[in-house]
């Protein structure tokens, strides 16, 4: 028995763990699943040491445990990669990777040693293109939620905590890290995993224990409970079943009139290593009631796409025509403030440093897109229409939080992602952007979420959707352009799309070497 | 810990009990060092001082909560007296149209500050050191670099009305205050300001122009500190273009010890103006105990330090009024 | 009016000992310390006879804050306010409250300004040396040793401060006395560093300089530091004003060639008296300008 | 544009260029201007001025560099020279024991400084405007108000070494300028610094405590200003109370001008020498044109500004230079 807890307390204004008891074996995979707010990654972060506990008694490696701080805990070989990121933009990748052991005795920095590490380091998650020597802020996020987790996995682990590692993550890395979790296995080393993906339970973990509002409502062998049953456990409500394919109504078809033509639109900026970035020669139409989707890998140029349509980026050449003027105009976006006053909206990706107002409260959040047409008289806010929106939009997407006023940085990660999405609901758009919506959303939320998608575009909006999720774009999408290296590589119906076909696509414009050695991670 | 530190400063944001107890602790300190301190002539003479330096810290609380900060507030407020003086000595403008001459002074300049800083991404310290050396040159320019005497034409401002004891500045001042602490907590300007504060990127992205706002709050900061300057003026009943050297730190200092965070997003006008009364009763109470320039600096300085820390145990004071 | 009030105070007998306070520009420099001991010392000598509060400005030029310390004051009912004002207009309207309030108001070391103290109906005393004579009387000196014709140049102080221009016209008026030819007239605000700045630019352009004439003698210490450091010691004279001990000793060691004291521990012992002497007579002395010395290596 | 514009600055973390450019600017403005400016003397007395600002701006850009600021670095300045001079002058102690003295005082103000702030979570801007004051009535009170004069006791440290021109203290500054940019990019010590600047709470969340660093930087600063007061010191041959008041706004100045952020994470020491080489060379030149006093100040502060927006086009110009 690696770890075992036993009748865990902790509340912060409200008890958010109770009486709980928990599990761990040497060598054994345990998923942690519940949904926003069960109180997964404070367990975590208890057993990690960040938080205290209020009561409850911990044994690990069959010692009494006390875990009063990060560092003992880390001594002790207990590691976590958290939910949210925590680097250093500023500096470079082999920097972030060694953060605490990158000099040599007399504190000198061993810049040539640690990125020679740094780049065996960077394979192990498949980002050998990527330039140890390079400032971490040149990295998309999927590629700095690698960086963490390959920066964790150099150190000397017993114990590894993964809080929602693949929520940024596509199918080839997903399969690396699975890799990597297999190898720590077999070196004897527990693991808790936390995913809202449910594929992934299955295929990595041995055990799973389910978590309702801070309590443990089974812990089961994985080969024993089906997905459905975890999903009902999880919601607490027998009735459930969530079907992946079916709850999705998509006997409509999108008419065709267009809403949306992206011509030749160009966003190429070199970096310092002579790699590029951005994307390049981007068309297709949008149509009114359509979802189409864009699937590629990680920093493939998604992200920069939706920006610059967005305008929060500038795009270099090509342009944008509307059909609110009869596609007349060539547009580029000069600001996000022109596109939205042009009917577009956009979920950003990165909730934590481009979406959020952390220290406010939720309603407040929630409002901050629509404030100007919440004003009553000179300039005072409607509070109490704003609370009504708030608290209706917290009935639509289910967010959980003891209260509108609550802080939002005091929610869980998926509420946050919710009420970030209420944001952009809330706003009068005829055409969103969504990056990676459902990101640390939980299997229910996820399919609520996808539903109002489908249903926004039964309502003749047109919707574009970036996700790291096969899953979730075969789901929700009527096409799905696949970007490679930055290029479209194909617009297919998603009815004739396979995730094979689709992985395919997506490696098509990478240099073969590139190529070859991603399709050898993928195919591990 | 910080987080839940964070969390009660934002759940109680105008908490200004332990500014008060901080103020309270002062004036008894004082009240029983010295003898005529504890006087109603005393605390008339304090409050009637102290309009610039609000009006003042008003603007500089906005400017704080959007993450800038403006060094130029003292020059410009000598700028604008220096105007108004000229303008009544040696134009013979009407005093309306002086008044309005500082005041558009004041936000020229203001609004200079918050373009150049704005527009062009250029740290608005520097900006605004820039604009501290300009318009203490356009002061000594206007000026001569002679204190112009302008009498009693002005002196209605800033002199007590009879049988109220403060003067029409004070009672000016304190509406400012007023007004704008419901501008912060009620209002869109209010709302986007501390946005822009917390996650510029955040409120660009969703579709709000920061620019816009942000010139804004330095144009208000310009025009607080024209009327400041005209508030100045009236009290001394002369313009003097050395008048405000150093008044940027006193401005920022009351704005700090009111809580408000220098990087941005949290702050409230009440509590500067509670920094500022500080402030006022800590010089006024150091000048009654008449005690030697160094003591003075040395408790000066020991007790902006001890009033904000101090201040930190607002939470377990507000928890004990709470619970009452 | 405000004198006949001074008077009935005086008249009514009084438990309470007389209050004097005295009001600096500044209690951060060597002169106005000087001043304060010179006063605390007096009133240690007469202690039955009146109690002392003693508060100067942070800076020499913050007109506010020493307003706000004559209100201060006030507040404290203070019977005498012995006073030297960082500006000789704009600390009139207080002072005209002081005395409306009944204070006996002396004025020390720097002058009002005349015509509006007229123009205001009032009269203060004053106590206090002549800054332009005084530093004509150094400027003298400098002349001694030149020529007609001669390049020099004068370091200000703050632009505006009254005691600044006194000086600088003392300067003027001697140079122009004995035909020196001012080049450049520039200020270093009163502090040595400044001052050394601007000495060792004047010294680069103007190679033929031959004297720098500096308004105190914090910036007389600058300029000397200049003049060394471009190793013209000798060649270019540096004279001060205010005799500060620092500013002494290089007079002695001839790097400075003369400073002006004004003896200012006596000035506001002069002050002092003469309030008490108002304060218990009711009638006003004439002005006293207190004696300068120019002070050169013995 | 936000992004892309972080991007390239830290691509380019120590590119001088656009500061060397604006540096070159100034230097054939005066040049063409005034007469004798282009000449071998005013360069050496020009840099021989400067040893006390750099030191001081050195220990300033590793506080911003954390996110914090120091305000006390004039006062503290003060102070040391003071300590050092009664030291020397009443108390006859040999150099050696002032040198260490003034070292050891400037060393206590700063970890007090980095102490109270970092410990008791108060804005490090409260706790040096503090300090400000303490420092000075310290300085105030050591020296009883009054100048020390020491003489060429001391000299030996700010005068030009015969021969060679520049003063021992501008070859200690350099030295110091150096080993702070080694230490910024080569060691633990530097990259810690600029983690803390970035996000704090993740250095804590890395298991790294960040109170030891800041309250390193925060007695590392108080130590350079101790060194600036030794610098001061001996070029003046004289201990001045009143020395160095304003200088924090200088030294912040020079920092930002060398495009060190104020909110931390970004910064260079050799930019911020380059940010003092240019306000001292524009100091020099403004003095040497004896322009008018109010000229003077608009010209200091249009330079100022305008210096930081040339700086903008580093990127440019950097660009320009790497295609060659
Ligand atoms: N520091 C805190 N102070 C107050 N409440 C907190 C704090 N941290 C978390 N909570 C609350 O505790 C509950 C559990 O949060 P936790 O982050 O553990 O959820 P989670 O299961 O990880 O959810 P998700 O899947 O969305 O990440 C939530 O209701 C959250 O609002
Ligand atoms: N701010 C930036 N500066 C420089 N390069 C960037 C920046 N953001 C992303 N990139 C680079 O641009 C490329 C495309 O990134 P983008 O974020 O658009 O990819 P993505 O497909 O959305 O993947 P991800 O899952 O990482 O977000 C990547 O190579 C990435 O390294
Ligand atoms: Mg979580
Ligand atoms: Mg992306």
């Amino acid at each position: 028995m690696l770890l075992r807890i036993k009748k865990l307390n902790k509340s912060f204004v409200v008890p958010v763990l109770k009486n709980l008891d928990f599990e761990l074996h040497e060598g054994e995979v345990h998923a942690l699943l519940g949904s926003n707010g069960a109180g997964k990654s404070t367990l975590c972060n208890i057993i990690s040491g960040i938080h205290t506990a209020d009561s409850g008694s911990f044994e690990y490696c069959g010692l009494p445990y006390t875990p009063n701080s990060l560092q003992a805990a880390e001594a002790l070989g207990i590691c976590m990669v958290m939910q949210e990121l925590n680097l250093f933009p500023t500096l470079s990748v082999a920097e972030n990777l060694y953060f605490r052991s990158m000099s040599d005795r007399f504190g000198i920095v061993q810049h040539q040693a640690i990125q020679r590490r740094a780049k065996k380091a960077l394979q192990t998650v498949g980002l050998n293109y990527i330039d140890p020597a390079q400032p971490l802020s040149q990295l998309g996020v999927g590629q700095q939620q690698l960086v963490e987790i390959a920066s964790v996995l150099q150190r000397p682990i017993r114990l590894l905590i993964l809080d929602e590692p693949t929520s940024a993550l596509t199918g080839p890395q997903i399969d690396l890290l699975f890799e990597q979790i297999i190898q720590l296995k077999k070196q004897g080393i527990g693991v808790i995993y936390i995913s809202h993906r449910m594929d992934e339970i299955s295929r990595i973990a041995d055990r799973v224990s389910i978590l309702r509002d801070g309590e443990l409502v089974a812990t089961k062998a994985v080969a024993d409970i089906s997905t459905d049953r975890m999903v009902q456990l999880m919601a607490g409500d027998e009735s459930t079943s969530i079907d992946m394919k079916e709850s999705i109504d998509q006997s409509h078809l999108p008419n065709n009139s267009i809403l949306l033509k992206v011509e030749n639109l160009t966003r190429r900026t070199k970096n310092q290593s002579g790699g590029d970035s951005g994307f390049e020669n981007i068309s297709f139409n949008l149509n009114a009631g359509e979802v189409l989707g864009i699937g590629g890998l990680i920093g493939s140029g998604r992200t920069e796409l939706l920006r610059a349509i967005f305008g929060a980026d500038q795009a270099h050449k090509g342009c944008i025509r509307l059909a609110s003027d009869g596609f007349k105009t060539r547009r580029i976006m000069k600001s996000p403030a022109d596109a939205i006053s042009h009917g577009i909206g956009m979920l950003v990706e990165d909730r934590k440093s481009q979406g959020l107002l952390l220290s406010h409260s939720v309603s407040k959040n929630i409002s901050f897109a629509i404030l100007d047409s919440l004003n009553k008289k000179l300039g005072v806010v409607d509070q109490s229409a704003e609370q009504d929106l708030a608290e209706s939009m917290s009935k639509k997407l289910s967010i959980q939080c003891d209260s509108m006023q609550q802080p939002i940085s005091l929610l869980s990660g998926g509420n946050q992602q919710k009420a970030l999405l209420a944001r952009w609901l809330a706003i009068d758009f005829s055409i969103l952007l969504l990056d990676e919506p459902s990101r640390g959303v939980d299997a229910r939320a996820k399919n609520q979420i996808q539903a109002l998608i489908r249903e926004l575009a039964a309502m003749g909006k047109a919707i574009l959707i970036v996700s790291s999720e096969t899953q979730e774009l075969l789901k929700v999408s009527d096409r799905i352009a696949v970007m490679s290296n930055g290029r479209l590589a194909g617009i297919f119906k998603t009815t004739e799309l396979s995730e094979e076909k689709l992985l395919e696509a997506s490696f098509c414009f990478y240099s073969s070497e590139d190529n070859q050695s991603k399709l050898a991670n993928a195919r591990i | 810990m910080p987080e839940s530190k964070l969390k009660s400063r934002i759940q109680l944001p105008w908490n200004s009990l332990g500014l008060v107890a901080v103020l309270i602790v002062l004036i008894i300190f004082f009240g029983t060092m010295s003898e005529y301190f504890f006087s109603a002539v005393t605390f008339r003479t304090l409050v009637n001082q102290i309009p610039a330096l609000t009006v003042i810290a008003v603007g500089m609380t906005f400017v704080l909560l959007i993450a800038g900060i403006d060094l130029s507030v003292g020059s410009v407020m000598a700028l604008c007296a220096a105007v108004m003086g000229i303008l009544v000595i040696d134009h013979q403008a009407p005093i309306a149209v002086a008044l309005i001459g500082a005041l558009l002074m004041g936000l020229a300049c203001g609004t200079a500050n918050g373009f150049v800083s704005a527009k062009w991404r250029i740290p608005s310290f520097v900006v605004t050191l820039g604009m501290l050396e300009i318009a203490r040159g356009g002061a000594y320019l206007v000026t001569n670099s002679e204190t112009k005497y302008l009498g009693d034409s002005v002196g209605f401002i800033g002199s007590p009305i009879a049988g109220l004891g403060v003067s029409a500045a004070l009672i000016a001042a304190i509406l400012v205050v007023i007004i704008a602490q419901w501008v912060l907590s009620k209002t869109l300007f209010g709302r986007y300001m501390i946005a822009i504060g917390t996650n510029e990127e955040a409120v660009r992205l969703s579709g709000v122009n920061p620019l816009f706002w942000k010139v804004l709050v330095f144009a208000l900061a310009g025009l607080l500190a024209g009327l400041g300057g005209i508030f100045q003026l009236s009290y001394l009943q002369s313009a003097d273009p050395n008048s405000g050297i150093g008044l940027e730190l006193a401005a920022i200092a009351a704005v700090v010890i009111g809580g408000t965070s220098l990087s941005g997003g949290r702050g409230s006008v009440v509590n500067s103006f509670l920094g500022v009364l500080i402030i006022a009763v800590m010089q006024a109470g150091l000048a009654q105990l008449g005690v030697s320039e160094p003591s003075k600096r040395i408790i000066t300085g020991m007790v902006i330090i001890a009033a904000v820390l101090f201040d930190q145990f607002r939470e377990p004071l507000g928890r004990f009024f709470q619970r009452k | 009016g405000s004198e006949k009030e001074a008077e009935d105070e005086s008249s009514t007998p009084k438990s309470q000992p007389v209050r004097v306070a005295l009001i600096m520009k500044s209690l951060a420099n060597e002169y106005f310390i000087n001043m304060m001991e010179g006063a605390k010392a007096h009133q240690l000598e007469n202690a039955e006879k009146y109690e002392l509060i003693v508060n100067g400005t942070k800076n020499e030029s913050d007109l506010a804050q020493q307003v706000s310390l004559v209100e201060q004051m006030m507040a404290a009912q203070v019977d005498i306010l012995v006073l030297a004002p960082v500006n000789s207009k704009g600390m009139l309207p207080v002072v005209k409250r002081a005395i409306d309030q009944g204070i006996v108001v002396v004025n020390i070391d720097n002058r009002f300004d005349q015509d509006l103290l007229q123009q205001m109906g009032m009269s203060v005393p004053f106590v206090g040396p002549a800054d332009r004579a005084g530093a004509k009387l150094v400027g003298q000196e400098v002349a001694k040793y030149l020529k007609a014709g001669d390049e020099v140049a004068i370091i200000g102080g703050l632009p505006g401060a009254y005691n600044a221009q006194q000086r600088q016209a003392g300067f003027e008026d001697a140079m122009a006395e004995s035909g020196l030819n001012i080049i450049s007239i520039q200020s270093a605000d009163w502090e040595s560093a400044k001052s050394a700045t601007v000495a060792a630019a004047m010294l680069s352009e103007k190679p033929n300089l031959k004297a720098l004439l500096c308004s105190n003698d914090s910036m007389a210490l600058g300029a000397v530091a200049a003049v060394r450091q471009a190793g013209r010691t000798g060649d270019v004279l540096v004279v001060g004003f205010d005799n500060l001990s620092a500013a002494n000793d290089l007079v002695q060691s001839g790097e400075l060639l003369a400073t002006i004291d004004q003896h200012g521990d006596e000035l506001a012992v002069y002050g002092i008296e003469y309030a008490l002497q108002i304060l218990h007579s009711g009638i006003i002395p004439e002005n006293i300008i207190t004696p300068v010395d120019l002070i050169v290596a013995k």
